[in-house]
């Protein structure tokens, strides 16, 4: 082993990895089950909860203040009214749109929950909280929840 | 078609493919890594157990001092365990399935310290606990300063 | 329950936009040694000195499995106990504290640490919505955020410029931190001329991103604290809730789990009328909203009245109860330290060794940590000197 | 410690490879229902929550916002812990900690793992704190345990016919538990001729990939009585994490099991451990591990345990019931196999655990978890408080 050689640099070093995935993500049978409907027959259902008899939309398994299983499915027009929105201005390589484009918080008709999904044919400048939304379902679906292409304005 | 084939296509899974890039400041392992770039396996030593390390350590993880001392560990040691990987794997560096041909080793270096490598060998019976092993670097220009700068560990005569 | 708990020593790094220089174990050594060294403890078996480490980390932030796990040794926790939290900094106090209150632990040795620069936040943070649903859609924790606050200035007349007052007071305040990122002065113009970055928020209204930075905490059992150091401050409350995790399952405009957090910890403090028993706060604001939000939940103002109090004054250095004078997280903290970082401040201003930022004579002190989209997982910890 | 301590209610899944019918989250309720339904509680009756799940095999960040709703924890206190192979064994220690402060009623532990959905999760593992050098090789849990066995045969003299004699034993218990994943009626002939995937590490020698939960509840003693005539108490339990101090290259059987378990022993004053220790639940995630973990728990001397299988003294009937469940190599659900070892270990001292109970009195279990290249965490059971 040699003690004579030239000393080596002290420079920091920055090591750039790329973490690779590829996640599955089970949908489960509520999942499914509301998936299909929008796929299949383009109609929004929501989970009734037996104990507190609140409608959820999206559906889970169990009512999150009951925790009991919830098996009663109950058929919603889709229309509702805007709770909340934002508009996207920023991009990241996840994002299914182009930015800006604007998310809402849709509160349905006979439901008690909200869904959080896009708005579309508005103004971006002229969402307002409160507005009566419809959704318009995409041609060709494939049984996720961007089946649902966007909700827009309702008379 | 099997049951499971069935279960399989009635409920809806899909997938989130993603590369999310990562940018690690290796700090006080920088000089490990600029060390490989000259053909060089530096460690650190710790000043009350006289143990070197790879990778580099910042403190002792016996006795909790600051790992100061840098010390060449030469180019030769001896081989602790050797196996070949008989299933494809991931290669870190491609991201892709692959079949691994050469044998995985573990080698205690002449410095002290012991380390990941491959063997030159490929068959694993000529490979004994305790024998000397010699490193093969890359060439100099293909080197990153990473472990595989080495490009195998190669037996040899004593 | 087993006495009081005290926090005996507190540390951090600077916080920068980078420290490439630097490898996270580099971050955990400096903050370590510097709480080692203001208690004389070292790690022992014979309960003689500190007990167990547990650190508060986000292993996606370190990139690959178990990025933290492998840097216990770093800070002497090699066959020692070592536990963790995968939540923001302040559960990991919060848990701290449990573990010395069920006698398990006598001394607990406390660290966060995180380099936002090696990753990117929001990628990683927008895994953490419901992968069916919100995260389908796109909807990550900023646009979480911002849905929160469309909801909530509007439900309750909140202006633009109330939030952005919450930006400019946070930064003049930082002017007189020195571990502070972002202490350059603004005015409300400048913030509510910045470009929108998820209406309603601006990107001014925003936590700088990247912040790296570190820092570490030592806890002790009441009878131990007493005797390693003559200003020790006391844990006298401690609250944590969960909400609803799908933004439209919750009322946004209200943090009814924040509110429930800190009557946990109220209760416990016997903490009856908060803007008047608090001498300072410091608070988990990402976005500028939140301060006032927070207010509301924290039972600093009633609901709705985020705005109004900061109109008041009262939440300025100087006022009735200043709102986190280190300048909070908007001068720039690293997610998961910011949390133990409000702490660690407090502790600071509470042992009076605040500097230009101290609040003088204060004695008591609340902090308050957020985990999750749109302040999901909520933490409150009063502190008293 | 402030109260003593039990485990009121246990409950886990029925472990699978796959399970495309549930969420995470729905999975996790599953346990919590069993863990409900064996207390005879419901939801109101638990007010702290802990959970657990390694994130990155989950793909998911901070994934206990998501899994509060499902399980009807909102407006519970709480908390998530993540800590690779550990997560389990930490999460339950970090529920020990909050029952004993006597501060909760009620706390429910969880940790889950849907593997199914995992590909692609360990394309970086082995990574840890040395991301820039262990990445360059293929390093994976089985290139860990195959070093580990390379050396453990080369110390011990014992030969691959050993190993699939421990196989053959781990599969005949798992053969008795309807919970575990892998039940295949094995003989040493088809672990022998099983496929190598790295010597002498078979596929049969590995964990397999599993998608499962697993819940526990934890009560101080006084509520502890009042809800059950068989409460498990919780002697002791010890979080021991090697921290990255050596790697396999280095030390390849270091492990800081022995330590834990000397520490433990000590303080429940058990000096002939394999006596006064009737159950043992071990994480051993390669069938060869199980010879070495025999050896650091204090079951026999080092290098010898290969002998006790070629003497047929291992098995639930037998001198040593090591793993009655099947253990790991059975079932492997990452980061909640500890909670798995800790339900099972806790149902043979209730004597519950049907077809592979232990015969005789248990008066003390031992459950363990293990993680990344040498971190251990100890639970002791007892019948008597």
């Amino acid at each position: 082993m040699s003690h004579h050689l030239p000393e080596i640099s002290d420079e920091p070093v920055i090591a750039e990895v790329i973490a690779h995935t590829n996640f599955l993500v089970s949908t489960g049978a509520t999942g499914t089950r509301f998936l299909k409907e929008i796929r299949d027959n383009k109609k929004i259902m929501g989970l009734k909860c037996p104990g507190c008899s609140k409608v959820h939309v999206p559906p889970r398994l169990h009512c999150p203040t009951c925790f009991v299983k919830m098996t009663e499915w109950v058929e919603l027009s889709g229309k509702g009214s805007l709770t909340s929105y934002t508009v996207v201005r920023y991009q990241e390589p996840y994002m299914p749109k182009e930015p800006p484009y604007a998310y809402g918080v849709i509160q349905m008709d006979g439901a008690d929950t909200g869904l959080a999904h896009f708005l579309g044919e508005v103004d971006l400048d002229k969402i307002k909280i409160g507005m009566r939304l419809e959704p318009v379902f995409k041609e060709e679906r494939e049984g996720s929840i961007l089946d649902i292409d966007y909700f827009k304005p309702s008379s | 078609m099997s049951t499971d084939q069935k279960q399989e296509q009635e409920f809806i899974q899909f997938r989130y493919p993603r590369q999310v890039p990562y940018q690690h400041s290796l700090g006080y392992q920088s000089k490990f890594a600029n060390g490989l770039k000259q053909g060089r396996i530096l460690a650190t030593k710790c000043p009350v157990c006289g143990r070197c390390t790879i990778p580099p350590r910042i403190v002792c993880p016996f006795h909790h001092v600051k790992q100061t001392e840098w010390v060449d560990q030469g180019q030769r040691g001896r081989l602790v365990s050797a196996f070949k990987i008989n299933f494809p794997m991931f290669d870190p560096r491609t991201r892709e399935l692959q079949s691994w041909e050469t044998p995985l080793v573990a080698v205690e270096l002449e410095g002290g310290a012991s380390m990941d490598g491959w063997c030159s060998e490929l068959d694993t019976s000529k490979l004994k606990t305790g024998m000397l092993l010699e490193a093969v670097w890359r060439p100099e220009e293909e080197r990153q300063g990473r472990g595989d700068d080495i490009l195998h560990w190669k037996p040899v005569e004593e | 329950m087993a006495g009081r708990v005290g926090i005996v020593a507190v540390a951090q790094t600077k916080f920068e936009e980078r420290k490439d220089a630097l490898h996270s174990a580099e971050l955990m050594y400096d903050v370590t040694r510097d709480v080692l060294g203001q208690t004389g403890l070292e790690f022992k078996e014979d309960r003689t000195g500190i007990d167990c480490t547990t650190v508060a980390y986000f292993d996606l932030f370190g990139g690959p499995a178990g990025s933290h796990m492998h840097l216990g040794y770093i800070v002497g926790a090699y066959e020692r106990e070592d536990e963790r939290v995968t939540s923001d900094g302040a559960l990991a106090v919060y848990y701290a504290a449990m573990q010395i209150l069920s006698g398990h632990c006598d001394v607990v040795l406390l660290l966060s640490h995180n380099k936002e620069s090696q990753c990117q936040k929001n990628q990683i943070e927008w895994v953490g919505m419901d992968p069916v649903y919100q995260r389908r859609v796109g909807i990550d924790f900023v646009s979480a955020a911002a849905l929160q606050a469309m909801r909530y200035t509007t439900k309750y007349g909140i202006t633009p410029e109330q939030c952005a007052k919450v930006v400019v007071k946070s930064r003049k305040n930082a002017g007189n931190n020195p571990n502070a990122m972002c202490c350059d002065s603004l005015t409300v113009d400048d913030v509510l001329r910045s470009a929108m970055l998820c209406d309603p928020i601006r990107i001014q209204e925003a936590k700088p991103v990247p912040v790296d930075g570190a820092c570490a905490l030592i806890l002790a059992c009441e009878e131990k604290a007493k005797k390693i150091t003559d200003k020790p401050v006391w844990i006298t409350g401690l609250g944590t809730c969960y909400d609803h995790h799908e933004l439209g399952w919750r009322e946004l405009a209200d943090c009814g789990a924040l509110a429930t957090a800190a009557q946990r910890a109220y209760k416990m403090a016997g903490i009856k009328e908060p803007l008047k028993e608090f001498d300072l706060a410091e608070v988990s604001e990402q976005y500028s909203y939140q301060e006032l939000l927070w207010s509301e939940g924290l039972g600093f103002c009633g609901k709705g009245e985020g705005g109004k109090l900061i109109d008041s004054g009262k939440t300025q250095m100087g006022g009735e109860l200043p709102i986190n004078p280190s300048g909070g997280i908007l001068s720039g903290l690293p997610v998961c330290v910011a949390g133990m970082q409000r702490v660690v401040e407090c502790v600071l201003q509470l042992r009076g060794e605040a500097g230009a930022r101290q609040v003088p004579g204060a004695k008591k002190a609340v902090a308050q940590g957020v985990d999750g989209p749109a302040g999901q997982l909520q933490c409150v910890i009063t502190l008293e000197n | 410690m402030a109260e003593r301590i039990a485990i009121v209610g246990v409950g886990q899944t029925i472990h699978k490879s796959r399970r495309p019918d549930v969420t995470t989250a729905e999975l996790c309720a599953e346990a919590v229902e069993a863990a409900l339904a064996d207390a005879q509680m419901t939801m109101k009756d638990i007010d702290h929550v802990v959970l657990g799940s390694f994130e990155v095999a989950d793909g998911y960040f901070n994934p206990d916002k998501w899994i509060i709703p499902e399980i009807g924890a909102v407006g519970k206190a709480g908390f998530e812990i993540q800590n690779v192979g550990t997560t389990g064994g930490v999460t339950a220690a970090a529920s020990f900690n909050l029952a004993a402060t006597g501060m909760f009623d009620a706390v429910l532990c969880l940790a889950w793992q849907k593997m199914d959905e995992a590909a692609g999760a360990f394309s970086r593992g082995g990574g840890g704190a040395n991301e820039y050098w262990m990445g360059q090789f293929p390093m994976s849990p089985i290139t860990n345990f195959a070093r580990r066995a390379y050396s453990y045969i080369d110390r011990s003299g014992c030969t691959e016919e050993h190993i699939a004699m421990v196989r053959v034993k781990q599969d005949q218990c798992a053969m008795k538990n309807p919970c575990a994943q892998l039940r295949l009626g094995l003989t040493i002939e088809k672990v022998m001729n099983d496929v190598l995937l790295a010597w002498p590490i078979r596929r049969l020698h590995m964990c397999p990939t599993t998608a499962g939960a697993a819940a526990v509840i934890v009560c101080p003693e006084a509520r502890a009585k009042k809800v059950t005539d068989k409460p498990v108490w919780v002697e002791d339990w010890f979080t021991c994490h090697q921290g990255g101090a050596l790697t396999m290259a280095e030390d390849p059987t270091a492990s800081t099991l022995r330590y834990a378990c000397d520490v433990v022993y000590k303080r429940c004053g058990i000096t002939n451990p394999l006596k006064e220790i009737q159950a043992w639940e071990v994480y051993e995630p390669a069938s060869p591990a199980e010879l070495r973990w025999m050896e650091e728990v204090g079951i026999c001397d080092d290098y010898t345990a290969w002998k006790l299988f070629e003497q047929g003294k291992v098995g639930i009937d037998k001198e040593i019931p090591f793993n009655p469940s099947g253990g790991v190599t059975a079932t492997n659900p990452i980061g909640c196999t500890p909670v798995v070892r800790l339900v099972e270990a806790a149902l043979q001292v209730r004597g519950d655990a049907g077809e592979h109970q232990i015969p005789g009195k248990i008066e003390r279990a031992l459950a363990t978890g293990y993680g990344g290249q040498g971190e251990n965490v100890i639970m002791m059971l007892r019948k008597t408080a």
